[in-house]
């Protein structure tokens, strides 16, 4: 990927993702860290196009902002008694000594390792090859997906009912 | 001369065509090209926005006085024209308030997020056969995913104003964008699956090339678009996030001066954005059964998105207001299952006329009578269904009586 | 810095996971674990498309698919997390992960 | 799926859109539901019972335009009633017809507005609103031809009314009488059967006969829970006894049957206005109350001093909000003793909390609107 | 028509049921002791001969010497209306009994007398000032309130522009 406008857009990009995750983790707003969570997916996002993987981009807007993120307000908002204090436990050092040694090794092996690096160009179009994998290929993944879904939204129904809350609609 | 007796000649009307020709005439360098050519294009996105939201708000106050039995502005400019433009300066001029519990940052930074959505949007709309900024693959997608930044948007405005009538009205907000958001999704994916395409200029071409429009052939997902986009534009009757009668102006209660204006104007653009996909996808873009051959498309396309738009003004000029409950459960409980079986039923149109591959003069006019047929059965039978026309949704006159202390209470059904 | 390569993606992907890591070992609110775990995902899947862009393979959109697991579980288990959050604070009044110290309540 | 949250006390107001006027509600949430509601009023308390210990009886007339400011006429009505009630005087037959017509014009103005803000109250931008404007401007202009005053009217004398109808006034009624039918046809078509109103409107807030009687709840709002009361039939009064008419009562004691009960009304008005308007007889419209001691010499048609004998007289009417009394203890000096307002807007609001309880903020202004307060005679 | 049931009448019928309770029969009104005052107003709303189901209106009278309450009835069923009072001889700290329990619409409107005259209804579960803030020093309808000076209380003796004394106040002879 020699092309300057992709160059100078991946600069920009991986810029803007990794100052705002590494603010998402030293702001001490709680809600503040979500918008700036919100900032670092559209990045992410920005970074999927230049790898022209425009389907998983836009995916990445609408699910991670469209919905993660504001599951994660919601449960900011409905436990207002909580604090909305971002700050950390007695862990940090650990934590902290731990994610950089991982980081670290990641990055190292990143450089280490000689890819075996293709010589063809981005994708031209994603979404309908994507489409024909799923229902292909991976169509019993994409069905048990589909299963973990509706188990997952019964779980949540479940977890959060009210004790002794009457059958049926209200 | 020449190009008028090429039979090119309007290709200049296509106001793309002759700025490309210019900009490739500079000989400049592709990168340079490439920025020069977005930059005039989102330039002239953006103007023609700007300029369409005054037009539009001096549009509507005098369309709804219309409706209203009165005159709206009429005092300044001719005919009260330049009435936006006094409103502008006066919001301008106003002083720019931040309550002194509000979250700062956030609460100056949701006035601009909240632009950004509504502006993003018009990059992948085609406004002409060569006017459309991003050509991009997963067009639709990308008009879902970029109205679902409005969300995060209006509740971190709700929020930060540390006001309790914003604070609900961004709850409500939240609550109504999610689940409407599904039913745009299934509205278009409906459109998408007899495409066959996300991409905005294929459904332009489709409908040229099968010479019919998308809202004759899928007539429910056009309905549920467009009430779903009143949803998110927060249009009656689904105004619920800045319900006047309730929560004063809702999750702007706190704003004024030129904050209050962003939100004003972002309002509009997404009213646009609306109106501009409900023309795309369903109303054939910028073509006229081959009138763009002499008209310009971009007029064609102005045209067909300023009359779908008008449908807003319509209804908030004579629609009451939902409550919430209601509001969930028309999304829920009407509009998600019809929506889903209307899907459904699309694709096994999809299908068969694959599979037998009969001719689009048969199949077409097929479909469409089959869809529509579906739709009035699945409508009616659906809210028969839910109890509709019974009961509490019933209306009725007043008794009326010469006795006097009589009892006519014949005990109360309960919401 | 005149071109783009592989590492330069993968570099980011890390340094999201170390983020996140770090986050969902070290922060105490129950939602800044989440915010953490959320991180983790991203650097994944930005590491999964671009071994899909850039690595030699017969089958190159495996990578994506894999992302639209991930996504997929992910937004499930926020789901599950935000009833989790709340179920927590309705039980315990906190959703501060140092004082849910008990087995069983 | 119910998510237990914190309570949550929102007010409403006392500025607010749609409390009508400054009126403060502190409403108590949990999530959308209301859990508490506290009314907090006095915000327009001018104090007139006060002031109009220091008035003389006719001085105090214009305080009466503005109590309930939406219905002038029949708070002066109520008024020279209880007064005249006190004094014992017999009203021409003209006057008497005269303040029928004009309470009966006001009552659909009121009306007009009423339906129009509890349509703004569900939701509706203005709209309903303005074009019941239309037809209140019709008869603000009959008032205007009658008295000179559009608002506040000061019509109604002791003894009478302030002054005779000019000879224009009659084609112009008969002519806004030829009007109102089309127009009340079709707020039935657009509103009676408005999807969305029916769903805001009903089973919300309902009030059963028992609860609405206990809560001394009047006027449309007792109506509306299907008791047949009207004080214009029960007790008639000025010439209502010569007129015939219907209650129109509903049967469920919501709020749609509050608002349906004031679309009737409208009908039930406009048959009362045709038939006093064919049996207006002629003749004087002022019994003299004697000689006033302000000008002596002169003979103005309403003394502006007297002095009533000792006694007390409560004096009530049908106003378009219920049952509007006044309460007049005379201890024979030229102004009222004691000077009670019992005003239908203040009492209807005994049970808003009752109604509010449980339904949603949503419901609560809807509840409010189809009350139907005027603020400056909840305060007075 | 309404029939206007006058206070004698009114009296004879209650002193039939409840002796002692009566303290005086007026044309307009009967005065019931005030320690009667419940059981009066209940036994004339559910006793069917006179079912006063509904509470017209509650308001207060300062009387100078006494403070008055006035209750307005009205009987849907037989369409009579009738007037009781109660009254209350302490001049600091007046107080009755509260009809709340008989009529729930009493309420708001005994909030209103309490917050213009500073009559106590005992039993009242929620009497607080309603159109004056708390702490609204004094109350208001009161006739002393805001005496004039030399004792003289507002209100009017004379006619306006009539010559006499300047600003004799009632209340005073």
């Amino acid at each position: 990927m020699e092309d300057t406008g992709t160059v100078v857009a991946f600069w920009i990009l991986a810029a803007l993702t990794v100052g705002a995750a590494l603010s998402v983790a030293a702001v001490r707003n709680l809600i503040h860290s979500v918008v700036l969570l919100i900032v670092s997916f559209a990045g992410v996002a920005g970074l999927y196009i230049t790898l022209s993987a425009d389907f998983i981009a836009v995916v990445q807007i609408l699910i991670y902002i469209g919905a993660i993120a504001i599951l994660l307000i919601f449960a900011i908002v409905l436990t207002p008694r909580a604090g909305r204090l971002n700050q950390e436990g007695f862990m940090l050092l650990p934590a902290l000594a731990l994610a950089v040694l991982v980081a670290g090794t990641m990055i190292f092996v990143a450089f280490d390792t000689s890819w075996a690096i293709s010589e063809r160009d981005g994708f031209e179009e994603t979404a309908t090859a994507i489409g024909d994998l799923l229902l292909d290929k991976y169509a019993l993944p994409f069905e048990i997906a589909s299963v973990l879904l509706l188990s997952a939204i019964i779980g949540a129904i479940l977890l959060v009912r009210p004790e002794g809350a009457e059958e049926g609609p209200e | 001369m020449a190009i008028i007796l090429s039979g090119e000649w309007y290709d200049l009307r296509d106001l793309a065509n002759p700025i490309r020709e210019l900009i490739d005439a500079l000989g400049a360098p592709d990168a340079v090209d490439y920025v020069l050519w977005s930059l005039i294009a989102a330039l002239a996105i953006l103007i023609w926005l700007v300029v369409s939201v005054i037009a539009f708000i001096w549009i509507e106050r005098r369309l709804v006085a219309l409706m209203q039995n009165r005159k709206g502005p009429n005092r300044v400019g001719p005919a009260g024209l330049l009435q936006p433009i006094a409103d502008a300066i006066k919001l301008l001029l106003k002083e720019a308030i931040t309550t002194r519990d509000a979250d700062r940052i956030l609460f100056w930074l949701a006035p601009i997020i909240v632009f950004i959505p509504t502006i993003v949007v018009f990059a992948v709309v085609p406004f002409g056969e060569s006017m459309v900024l991003a050509d991009l693959n997963v067009g639709v997608l990308f008009l879902i995913a970029v109205a679902g930044i409005m969300t995060p948007a209006v509740f971190i405005a709700g929020w930060s104003s540390n006001n309790k009538y914003a604070l609900l009205a961004a709850m409500r907000a939240i609550a109504m964008l999610i689940s409407y958001e599904l039913i745009q999704v299934l509205a278009l994916l409906a459109a998408v699956l007899f495409i066959g395409s996300m991409n905005l200029q294929a459904f332009v071409s489709w409908q040229d090339e099968y010479n019919t429009w998308l809202i004759f052939i899928l007539p429910l997902p056009v309905v549920a678009y467009v009430i779903a986009g009143a949803v998110e534009i927060n249009r009656s009757p689904m105004d619920l996030s800045e319900a006047e009668s309730e929560l004063a102006a809702g999750y702007h209660t706190e704003y004024g001066g030129i904050k209050f204006g962003f939100f004003y104007q972002a309002e509009y653009m997404a009213g646009f954005a609306i109106a501009a996909t409900v023309t795309t996808l369903f109303l054939g873009g910028w073509t006229l059964w081959g009138l763009e051959e002499w008209i310009p498309g971009w007029i064609i396309f102005l045209g067909k998105l300023y009359a779908v738009f008008f449908l807003y003004i319509w209804s908030r000029g004579t629609l009451p207001r939902l409550r919430i409950d209601q509001l969930m459960a028309f999304a829920w409980k009407f509009m998600l299952p019809l929506m889903l079986v209307n899907a459904l039923v699309i694709a096994v149109e999809v299908v068969v006329w694959e599979e037998t591959g009969a001719s689009r003069n048969v199949a077409l006019p097929a479909i469409g009578a089959v869809n529509a047929t579906l739709a009035v059965i699945l409508v009616i039978g659906w809210a028969r269904v839910l109890g509709h026309g019974s009961g509490l949704q019933r209306g009725y006159r007043a008794t009326l009586t010469r006795e006097i202390g009589k009892i006519y209470y014949t005990g109360a059904e309960v919401s | 810095m005149d071109s783009v390569d592989l590492e330069h993606f993968l570099v980011i992907g890390a340094i999201l996971f170390g983020i996140g890591l770090y986050m969902s070992l070290a922060k105490r609110n129950f939602v800044g674990v989440l915010i953490g775990i959320e991180l983790m995902f991203n650097g994944v899947n930005l590491t999964f498309i671009s071994f899909s862009r850039f690595v030699e393979s017969a089958e190159p959109l495996n990578g994506h698919i894999f992302v639209i697991f991930v996504i997929t579980v992910a937004a499930a288990e926020a789901a599950v997390a935000l009833a989790l959050a709340v179920l927590l604070y309705r039980l315990r009044d906190t959703i501060n992960v140092d004082q849910i110290d008990l087995l069983k309540w | 799926m119910t998510i237990k949250s914190e309570p949550f006390v929102v007010n409403v107001g006392p500025q607010h859109p749609s409390t009508h006027g400054v009126f403060r509600l502190r409403l108590t949430l949990d999530g959308e539901k209301i859990i508490d509601a506290d009314m907090i009023m006095g915000y327009l308390h001018r104090s007139m019972e006060k002031l109009a210990e220091e008035r003389t009886y006719t001085q105090n007339i214009p305080f009466t335009d503005r109590t309930d400011y939406l219905a002038a006429m029949t708070g002066n009505l109520a008024y020279v009633i209880a007064v005249e009630k006190l004094m014992n005087i017999e009203v021409p037959e003209r006057a008497q017809f005269l303040r029928t017509i004009m309470a009966e014009l006001q009552r659909i103005a009121s009306h007009s507005m009423a339906i129009g803000i509890f349509a703004n109250d569900c939701g509706a931008w203005q709209t309903p609103v303005m074009h019941m404007f239309r037809d209140r401007e019709k008869i603000l202009d009959l008032f205007e031809m009658a008295c000179g005053a559009r608002l506040t009217l000061n019509y109604m004398r002791i003894g009478g009314v302030s002054r005779d109808i000019p000879d224009e006034w009659m084609p112009q009624a008969h002519k806004l009488l030829k009007e109102l039918p089309k127009r009340f046809a079709e707020y039935e078509d657009l509103l009676l059967s408005n999807e969305i109103i029916i769903a805001r409107s009903r089973g919300v807030g309902v009030l059963t006969p028992e609860q609405a009687i206990a809560y001394s709840v009047s006027g449309p709002m007792l109506r509306g829970s299907g008791v047949a009361w009207d004080i214009r039939k029960a007790d008639p009064y000025a010439a209502y006894d010569k007129l015939d008419f219907e209650i129109a009562v509903g049967t469920n004691g919501d709020c749609y049957d509050r608002f349906v009960i004031r679309l009737a009304e409208l009908r039930q008005s406009l048959y009362m206005l045709e038939q006093a308007l064919d049996m207006m007889p002629s003749g004087p419209v002022h019994q003299r109350l004697g000689t006033s001691t302000v000008q002596p010499g002169t003979q103005p048609i309403a003394p502006l001093a007297f002095r009533p004998p000792v006694g007390e007289a409560y004096g009530r009417i049908e106003s378009p909000r219920g049952e509007l009394g006044y309460y007049i203890v005379s201890d024979g000096g030229p102004s009222p003793f004691r000077f009670h307002i019992r005003s239908p807007s203040f009492i209807n609001l005994t049970p808003l909390k009752l109604m509010a309880i449980g339904s949603t903020v949503a419901d609560a202004i809807v509840i409010l609107g189809s009350v139907d307060i005027v603020v400056g005679e909840v305060d007075r | 028509m309404t029939t206007y049931v006058t206070g004698i009448q009114l009296a004879h019928s209650i002193d039939g049921q409840f002796p002692d309770a009566v303290e005086d029969g007026q044309p307009e009104f009967a005065v019931v002791k005030s320690d009667n005052l419940i059981e009066v107003l209940t036994w004339l709303r559910d006793d069917p001969d006179h079912a006063y189901q509904f509470l017209s209106s509650l308001t207060g009278v300062d009387r100078i010497q006494w403070f008055e309450v006035v209750y307005h009835l009205e009987s849907f069923k037989h369409n009579r209306a009738a007037t009781i009072k109660v009254r209350s001889d302490d001049r600091e700290n007046p107080s009755v009994p509260s009809a709340v329990p008989v009529w729930l619409g009493a309420q708001l409107q005994e909030r209103e007398a309490y917050d213009l005259f500073g009559i106590r209804f005992e039993g009242n579960p929620d009497l607080r000032r309603i159109f004056l803030w708390d702490g609204f020093a004094g109350f208001p309808l009161r006739k002393d309130y805001l005496n004039l000076p030399g004792g003289k209380r507002p209100g009017l003796e004379r006619f306006p522009g009539e010559p006499g004394d300047d600003l004799s106040g009632r209340g005073t002879k």
